[in-house]
């Protein structure tokens, strides 16, 4: 595992993450989370309450990003097939560190209703690392936002540091990965 | 005046072939009727009342000549404009010969490849 | 000139700050309007650094890479090139260095710089965007010329600094009451300028989500959005002293710059969004016409 | 329709050269230059004919130009038909025996005739045309008379050649020895009223002969071998 | 001095010898037929060398038979008749020479016969004086040529050959009856004698009606409208060496009787009818060629149309009320013309002999089998249309200038028939010149030696009339266009003869330093010299498709520019401008697809140029100083050929195409100076004329709405274009009529703008468009649709384009801001307020195409073809370098510029001050504004290198991707050809705009060019190919003739 080259640890001699910077950084981290919200399952309706007028994500700093590359969170809405798993694969991927993923639903922890069947992945933590489960068939907008709030605790915490465990043990995840995705044919990671 | 009107008339018939009839074979013939009518003009514009023919081979004819004979020099010109006519009518008819072994016919409207 | 180039300076992070006020409060009056508590005010500080300190970025190419720069540069420099305050030492900002022609090239500089990054990253959305931006440009340039010849020829001046002074000597003196029209057409065009509903094309969340910089990620948006930033507020202090008297202090021009930012806003709230042909056309002719009332009146009383 | 427009045409056309006639009376007395020929004509050419006279001396020219374009007339001819193949258009039949003998006895005679008149151009109506054209009457009348006649085309260029170089020769004669071409003092001129008179102008008027009866022959000769080598 | 009656003579024994001869031995007679030719053909120009060289002073008068004048035939050979004779003989050497290397029809003894005795009858109609000899003559001439019309024995060639006798012969009765009756009028056959005893009685009717009348017959002989089907049909239908002899030699014997007609035969309505037959015939003749898609027919319809031209000049020569000088100058263009013709189009015709089919599509592409074959081509084309230094260019310069004031109208008849004849000789070249062809013949030999002598006959009447006519040649660049001639011979190694052209444009360089800047006509020297020695240097490596021709016509046009700039008179100026565009029209044609460009652009230049000519002409002097002239018709046209150099609105037409398709070593010449050539030229025709006539503040205000209106539609309908290189000539053309619009200003300020946008439309427009010769030559296409990306390969390009693109788009640290500053200046200043918004609007809208450029080519997804590009050439990437340089420079320190165009324009009354002063820290200021430009780009360049740095520093860790690694929902893109964003770029906003770009200009102009091409269907229309119908006509004429012009009614 190159740390390196993944940047996993800090440049010497510029600002580090420690002291006040990394306050602030960790602060400002989770006051202001760019959504990617991925709907590939039923939870992608429960997003768009989450985000407008009655629930009002954007108090909390939240907003949607547009794409990838501008986002810090990805919501895996709900069941997650085989086929929607190599999209999510790669949409994390382009997404820039620190980056933090939500899973919402049982169908992402245990396959829910789907647990049998033969395209639905039932764990997710085998191809993704998760900072917040929200449970529940589907968890409700109030769900969500509890499950933001939580990751935001952890960010300020520095305690969600799933994408630094996905590079530390990114051949792990690429072998589960590559066990259900058949004709892979993906660029490699970037980060 | 009736020789002068003839002969314009003459021409005129010739042009009118030329103007109206189908038949190049006619259309030549035009031009020969207008070729004789021009020279019989020439012919009587030289005419002298009252004179004789300019061959002097009489004593008679040897002194005061020109109160005597018609003028002679229309009379030279209508000569080689005579011969010119023969000369135009033969390459005519060799030009319509060959059209005619062309094409086969003497309509002058099979004849108009070239136009416009 | 040392003393200058550091209040410029100054200035210039002032601007910057207030633009992301700006940006701050506006997104709050927004989500007021839509009956939401919003986020705070200062939430636009927040996504900076936070975008200024992510860890990684990425970058497709040179241009690319430079772009955010031109466009910070591009917006700093308008900023810098238009006066605050004129005739003071500090706040009349780098206003020596050209007229209004030159303020209006020069504003096209920084919407260059990012067009080109943005186009070198390959996206798709990139250039659909960029080439919404720059036709929408030629439709609201048409309204604002007209105006600011206006201005011009009846100011017959070309400077920023004349068309303040010609303001001068009361409330009514201001261009926005001396020449109604054109101001109208003016800010109607800021509409366009601001890219503010009902002429959000160039960012269009629906179909092309945020526009140009697609690929543009950390600290190279952190970077745009401050240029963008500085850029809304040259544009409101540009504004400011064209049609409402320029500001006698700093104080005139909050309160001036912040009229002039309220507009675009409440009319960005209530509206929804031409499609580009429409934005065009609409540019070229009605704020046109309205202008074009000033530009026959001061080319037959001239 | 076509014809009404082509009459109002002609009948306008001749309007004018009626107009044009009518300022030169018939018969009138005027006299141009011809006066010069009438009066002097004698005497400076002592050909009794004065139509020979300007035929062959004073408007010399005009009848080289005249021979000329009768000898293209007979070349532009055998160009054109040498390749011809025209179509028969009918059978042809044998001439009787009373016509094969009776042009028999006239060829000699008319060939005769034909070099009389020539040769008497300067005396009596008539020259070389007029000699030439018997002469190529001759020919016609045995070429419509005998299936088997047929003129030596060689012989009949070589003269019509000949013919028409004596002419240019006599010209330059009179250019080298008289001072200019076809000048009619290099040979004496004679007695009025003679045979051996008149200077080269019986001379010109016998190559003119030849020539025209050699060229209207041959191309009398080319039109009917068109036809008949169809055969 | 050989007499004349020998060379008759002896060709008749020779025709007669020959007759015997072709019995025997064809080798013998075929010998003996070259022999008296070459005899002729020595006799002839004996006799003319002896008038030409003042041994033989007076006429040669011949007395056959040793009769003075009125009695016997006489032959009068003066200069006129030496000089005709020559000519037919020497058209008969060459036409038999040719006929001979190609065979002669069988039996051959019989043709040579007809040849000679053509030749024989069109001397002799030219010696003769006398009328019934004339007649005798016409007859043999006729005779002759009915034979040898018909001598090809196809179908066609016979019926030609019937229809030419048939009317021949009507024409011969109308001669013969109408010498006949000049005979009884008169009572003398010799021409002199009539005219002198014409002269002595009144002319009544009558006689007027028989002078008619011969001349009637000589109309029908000289083929005019609409009694010349038979020539038509004779032209297209008979054998081509035959058709070159008849047009190149007998017709001109008949055209000289017909002057001798004119002359001996005072005939009061002789102008008059030769104006209306003359003018007629030219201008019929030459547009309804449009249509025609036979070669043959098709170059008959030009020579009757240029026999209209000689009636048209006989009239105006023989008209005793013209001045001396003008029928001095109306003799040698009638002497020109003839020659002109003659040889031009015997050798045109010789030419047709060698191409298999004489259908126009027949042509397609046989210029290109045989070198030669194109040159003799071009060379005769360029006569007969009138190219400089061609004879034919002289002939009509000639004859323009000699026409009085007051018959001005037909000056534009002249000019408008010359432009019909542009438009479909061209057409004839663009069809020739277009793609490859079948092969084509190699008897070249006659038709070569026809254009040697075309070339040789120009350069002699260059020398003979420029000074007659005041055309001033500099000496040093007539060296120079020597030289570059000179290069041509370098041609088989293509580097030696590029460093051969630059030391030409070196040495001119070094020869005119001491004239450049000088003043007005310095400053565009030294903008045309160094200008072109630095696009010279960037055509190596891409001109390799172009031929050996191409360095020599680069010069040509460069150096001819150098002339035009240092004209101090109209007409020089306009020699040298008719010469850049015809050696441009050259270079442009050698573009593989822009034949239909090339085209267009030879009619637009021919538009320009001949308004131009008109406008000269109606000068009142011809220097060039402040001239007083009335109304604006003068202005209007003069304005108009530069207009059209500069493709302003609505003379842009041509533009696009020939931008695009010209090779592209050149089109940055042609963007880049050329187009500054009519810059010059309106702004010394507003300095001299404009500024004096009284509406001239408002002609100046249109002509500034012209330039708006361009510089917004053209940049409006640049933004859609695909083509890289039609982008670019959009573009320039939208450029340039900025710089119209500071023309038209007039004052200081707007000047001082439109001289600074010259130099720097130059700069970043040469940069722009060498930039694109080298992308063209690397990648391959002009269509950027399959370009992108091309930044990770050509970085030099790339940077030197931005910076080009951003001096395009007036953006202010780099140089093309200044001119736009002072252009707003000036305007504001000026009150031009709408014109003011337009223009701003328009260089909004050139923010578009600037992104369009820089996108499609340069960013966006590199393509798969194009990965292995590499940058452009060494020599291209120098003169980039260059050129960015000195636009970074400029913006940074525009007082480089600025003040060599002050001390220009210091010279001029009322420029003196400039209208802007500069000071330390507002850097220029005018009396609106300033502006300094050092601060900007101090200020622009420090604060983007300070946001570098810190950015370098602070950011986060910054990394390269993947071509291919973009945010595309998850998707892995297959190919960067589903990414690139190229092909209907701004389909939106055509949507917004689609009212101002619908192209109704070019569907006026096509709407024009349909309409005549109507026109000309139905007039064609008339030639029936029906024998009754044209002898009809002939009546009709006839009749028409008799009525109108004489007093019988």
């Amino acid at each position: 595992m190159d740390k390196d080259k993944y940047f996993l640890n800090e440049k010497p001699g510029k600002l580090t993450y420690s002291g006040v910077f990394k306050r602030i950084d960790d602060w400002t981290r989770a006051r202001s989370l760019w959504v990617v919200a991925y709907g590939t399952g039923c939870g992608a309706i429960e997003i768009r309450p989450t985000f407008t007028s009655r629930f009002d994500a954007e108090r909390l700093g939240m907003r949607m990003a547009g794409t990838p590359r501008q986002a810090d969170v990805i919501i895996i809405s709900g069941y997650l097939t085989v086929k929607t798993l190599k999209r999510v694969i790669r949409v994390y991927e382009q997404m820039q560190s620190p980056k933090y993923v939500v899973a919402l639903g049982a169908c992402p922890i245990n396959g829910g209703m789907y647990y049998d069947s033969y395209n639905a992945i039932n764990k997710l933590d085998l191809y993704l690392p998760v900072d917040v489960w929200v449970t529940g068939c589907m968890p409700r907008p109030e769900a969500i936002l509890a499950g933001f709030k939580r990751l935001q605790e952890l960010i300020d915490s520095g305690r969600a540091d799933g994408w630094k465990k996905y590079i530390e043990n990114l051949d792990w995840y690429r072998e589960n990965q590559k066990k259900i995705i058949k004709n892979w044919r993906m660029p490699n990671y970037n980060w | 005046m009736a020789f002068f009107t003839a002969s314009i008339l003459l021409i005129l018939i010739g042009l009118y072939a030329v103007l109206v009839k189908r038949n190049i074979m006619k259309i030549v013939i035009g031009l020969s009727l207008m070729d004789t009518g021009v020279n019989l003009l020439i012919v009587s514009l030289g005419f002298i009342r009252g004179r004789t023919a300019p061959i002097i081979n009489v004593k008679d004819l040897l002194f005061n000549t020109s109160s005597k004979v018609v003028d002679p020099l229309p009379q030279a010109l209508v000569l080689t404009a005579i011969v010119i006519g023969v000369a135009v009518t033969a390459v005519a008819l060799s030009i319509v010969m060959l059209m005619y072994s062309k094409k086969g016919t003497l309509e002058i409207d099979e004849y108009k490849e070239l136009k416009w | 000139m040392v003393a200058r180039i550091f209040y410029a300076f100054l200035i210039l992070l002032g601007g910057i700050a207030y633009g992301l006020l700006l940006g701050g409060i506006s997104r709050k009056i927004t989500a007021r309007l839509q009956n939401r508590r919003g986020p705070t005010i200062f939430q636009n500080f927040i996504d900076v650094w936070k975008l200024f300190r992510k860890k990684t970025a990425i970058s497709h190419g040179v241009m690319f890479y430079l772009a955010p720069m031109f466009r910070l540069v591009g917006g700093a420099g308008t900023f810098l090139l238009v006066p605050i305050v004129v005739g003071h030492p500090y706040l009349s900002n780098f206003s020596f260095g050209g007229d209004l022609i030159v303020i209006m090239y020069f504003m096209v500089l920084g919407c260059l710089g990012m067009a080109l990054g943005a186009a070198e990253s390959g996206h798709p959305h990139s250039p659909i965007a960029v080439t919404r931006g720059l036709s929408l440009m030629a439709g609201y340039e048409l309204p604002f010329v007209v105006s600011v010849v206006v201005l011009m020829i009846a100011d017959k001046t070309t400077t920023v600094e004349g068309i303040v002074r010609a303001q001068q000597g009361g409330i009514l003196h201001w261009h926005i009451f001396t020449h109604p029209f054109a101001a109208a057409a003016a800010f109607i065009s800021l509409l366009g300028m601001m890219m503010s509903y009902p002429f959000q094309v160039v960012m269009a969340p629906q179909e092309i989500p945020i526009g140009p910089p697609t690929e543009y990620s950390s600290s190279f948006l952190s970077y745009m959005f401050s240029g963008r930033s500085v850029f809304a507020v040259a544009k409101y202090v540009l504004f400011m002293d064209l049609f409402l008297g320029g500001a006698t202090n700093l104080g005139w021009a909050f309160l001036k710059t912040f009229l002039i930012f309220l507009w675009p806003l409440f009319i960005t709230n209530v509206f929804p969004r031409f499609k580009l042909e429409q934005a065009v056309s609409f540019f070229w002719t009605w704020p046109t016409l309205i202008g074009l009332i000033d530009l026959i009146r001061i080319y037959i009383v001239r | 329709m076509r014809k009404l427009i082509a009459i109002a045409f002609l009948l306008i056309l001749g309007f004018f050269m009626l107009k044009i006639v009518s300022v030169f009376p018939f018969g009138e007395e005027r006299w141009g230059v011809s006066r010069h020929y009438v009066d002097k004509g004698i005497e400076e050419n002592r050909a009794s004919n004065l139509v020979t006279s300007i035929v062959v001396n004073y408007r010399g020219f005009d009848t080289l130009g005249e021979v000329t374009v009768l000898f293209l007339a007979a070349t532009a001819l055998a160009f054109l038909l040498a390749t011809c193949k025209c179509r028969k258009k009918y059978e042809r039949i044998e001439a009787s025996l009373t016509l094969k003998t009776a042009s028999d006895i006239l060829y000699p005679l008319l060939i005769l005739f034909g070099a009389y008149i020539f040769i008497h151009g300067h005396l009596t109506p008539g020259g070389g045309f007029q000699g030439g054209t018997v002469i190529a009457s001759a020919v016609m009348l045995m070429l419509l008379s005998h299936f088997t006649f047929h003129p030596n085309h060689r012989a009949l260029s070589t003269i019509e050649g000949l013919a028409g170089i004596i002419f240019v020769l006599i010209g330059f004669a009179g250019f080298i020895w008289g001072g200019s071409f076809l000048a009619n003092n290099i040979l004496p001129l004679g007695h009025w009223n003679r045979l051996f008179s008149a200077g080269v102008i019986p001379l010109i008027y016998i190559a003119i002969g030849f020539k025209v009866g050699a060229e209207l022959s041959g191309l009398i000769t080319d039109m009917y071998k068109v036809t008949k080598e169809e055969e | 001095m050989v007499n004349p009656i020998l060379i008759i003579a002896i060709t008749l024994a020779s025709a007669f010898f020959i007759g015997i001869l072709q019995v025997y031995s064809k080798l013998w007679a075929r010998l003996f037929f070259f022999l008296t030719l070459v005899f002729d053909f020595f006799a002839a120009g004996a006799n003319f060398y002896g008038f030409l060289s003042g041994r033989i002073t007076e006429p040669i008068l011949v007395k056959i038979g040793g009769f003075p004048p009125p009695i016997g035939i006489n032959l009068l050979v003066g200069k006129p008749e030496a000089a005709i004779g020559f000519l037919i003989f020497t058209i008969a050497l060459l036409g038999a020479y040719h006929w001979e290397r190609k065979g002669f029809p069988e039996p051959q003894g019989k043709i040579m016969v007809l040849f000679l005795l053509l030749s024989l009858g069109a001397a002799g109609i030219t010696f003769t004086g006398d009328f019934f000899n004339l007649f005798v003559f016409i007859e043999i001439t006729s005779i002759a040529a009915y034979g040898l019309v018909a001598s090809a024995k196809t179908e066609k060639s016979v019926e030609a050959a019937f229809k030419y006798m048939v009317v021949g012969s009507i024409s011969s009765t109308f001669i013969l009856l109408s010498v006949v009756f000049l005979y009884k009028a008169t009572g003398s056959l010799n021409m002199m004698d009539i005219a002198s005893r014409i002269r002595n009685i009144s002319l009544t009717p009558i006689y007027i009606l028989i002078l008619l009348m011969f001349l009637a017959g000589l109309l029908i002989e000289l083929e005019v409208f609409p009694i010349n089907g038979w020539a038509l049909d004779v032209y297209q239908g008979a054998d081509p060496v035959v058709v070159a002899v008849l047009a190149g030699a007998v017709v001109k014997a008949f055209y000289l009787v017909f002057l001798k007609a004119g002359t001996y035969l005072t005939l009061p309505s002789f102008f008059t009818l030769s104006l209306i037959f003359g003018g007629g015939t030219y201008l019929v003749s030459q547009f309804i060629a449009w249509r025609q898609k036979d070669v043959k027919r098709f170059l008959g319809y030009s020579s009757v149309a240029q026999l209209g031209l000689l009636i048209l000049s006989a009239g105006f020569f023989l008209n005793p009320t013209l001045p001396a000088f003008s029928k001095h100058l109306i003799g040698a263009s009638i002497v020109l013309f003839i020659f002109n013709h003659s040889f031009a189009k015997s050798s045109l015709f010789l030419l047709a002999d060698n191409v298999k089919s004489s259908q126009l599509h027949g042509w397609r592409g046989i210029l290109n089998k045989n070198p030669l074959f194109k040159f003799i081509f071009s060379t005769s084309v360029f006569s007969i249309t009138g190219v400089p230094p061609f004879p034919g260019f002289w002939a009509k310069l000639l004859l323009i200038f000699a026409i009085p004031k007051n018959c001005s109208w037909v000056i534009g008849l002249i000019l408008v028939g010359a432009l019909g004849e542009i438009v479909y000789y061209y057409r004839l070249f663009r069809e020739a010149s277009e793609g490859e062809g079948e092969k084509v013949g190699t008897n070249l030999a006659a038709p070569l030696t026809g254009a040697i002598l075309l070339i040789g006959a120009g350069l002699v009447a260059w020398k003979m009339f420029a000074t007659q006519m005041g055309i001033m040649f500099n000496s040093t660049i007539l060296l120079l266009l020597a030289f570059s001639i000179a290069i041509y011979i370098l041609g088989f190694s293509r580097i030696l003869q590029w460093a051969g052209s630059l030391a030409v444009v070196g040495y001119g360089i070094y020869r005119m330093v001491p004239e450049m800047g000088a003043n007005l006509h310095g400053f565009f020297l030294a903008l045309v010299l160094v200008g072109s020695a630095l696009l010279l240097l960037a055509t190596y490596p891409t001109s390799k498709r172009t031929s050996w021709t191409f360095y020599p016509a680069y010069l040509v046009v460069v150096f001819s520019m150098a002339g035009l700039v240092l004209a101090r008179n109209w007409l020089t100026l306009f020699v040298f401008w008719e010469l850049m565009s015809w050696a441009s029209f050259v270079l442009i044609n050698m573009g593989s697809r822009a034949k239909k460009a090339a085209w267009i652009y030879a009619i637009f230049s021919a538009i320009g140029a001949y308004s131009m000519l008109a406008g000269i002409y109606l000068l009142p002097g011809l220097s060039l100083t402040h001239l007083k002239v009335a109304g604006i018709m003068v202005p209007l046209l003069l304005v108009t050929g530069f207009l059209v150099k500069m493709a302003t609105a609505p003379l842009h037409v041509w533009a696009r195409d020939a931008y695009g398709e010209s090779p592209d070593e050149f089109t940055p010449l042609l963007s880049g100076i050329i187009s500054k050539m009519g810059v010059f030229g309106s702004l010394i025709a507003i300095l001299y004329v404009i500024g004096n006539i009284s509406s001239g503040p408002s002609f100046r205000y249109i002509l500034g709405w012209l330039g708006a209106l361009t510089a917004f539609f053209m940049t409006l309908i640049a933004v859609f274009q695909d083509d890289l290189k039609r982008l670019l000539a959009y573009s320039s053309v939208g450029q340039v009529g900025y710089i119209l619009i500071g023309l038209a200003i007039a004052s200081p300020l707007g000047w001082n703008a439109a001289l600074y946008h010259t130099v720097n439309h130059f700069i970043f427009k040469g940069l722009l468009f060498v930039a694109a010769a080298g992308i063209i030559y690397r990648v391959g296409t002009s269509y950027m649709p399959r370009m992108g990306g091309l930044i990770r390969r050509m970085p030099l390009t790339f940077l030197s384009t931005l910076v080009a693109i951003i001096a395009l788009a007036g953006i202010p640290p780099i140089s093309g801001f200044a001119g736009k500053w002072l252009l707003y200046s000036a305007l504001i200043e000026k009150g031009w307020i709408f014109i003011t918004v337009v223009t701003f609007l328009a260089s909004t809208v050139a923010f578009l195409y600037c992104f369009k450029i820089l996108h499609s080519v340069f960013l966006g997804q590199l393509q798969e073809e194009n990965s292995n590009v590499k940058e452009v050439p060494f020599p291209l990437a120098i003169v980039e370098a260059i050129l960015f340089v000195s636009l970074g420079v400029l913006g940074a320190f525009p007082r480089l510029l600025l003040d060599p165009i002050n001390r220009v324009f210091a010279g001029i009354p009322g420029m003196e001050s400039p209208g802007f002063h500069y000071e330390k820290t507002l850097g220029v200021v005018s009396n609106l504004g300033h502006w300094n430009a050092l601060f900007l780009m101090v200020f622009f360049v420090g604060s983007f290198l300070l946001a570098l740095i810190f950015f370098a520093i602070t950011s986060a860790r910054v990394k390269k991707v993947g071509q291919l690694d973009v945010g595309y929902s998850g998707e892995v893109p297959k190919s960067p050809e589903d990414l690139h964003f190229g092909y209907g770029l701004y389909d939106h906003f055509r949507k917004a705009v689609k009212w101002f770009i619908y192209p109704m200009v070019t569907k006026i102009w096509e709407g024009i060019y349909e309409w005549i091409s109507a026109f000309a269907e139905i007039v064609r229309r008339i030639y029936t190919g029906n024998v009754n119908t044209y002898a009809a006509y002939v009546i009709l004429i006839s009749i028409i003739i008799f009525y109108f012009f004489t007093g019988v009614k």
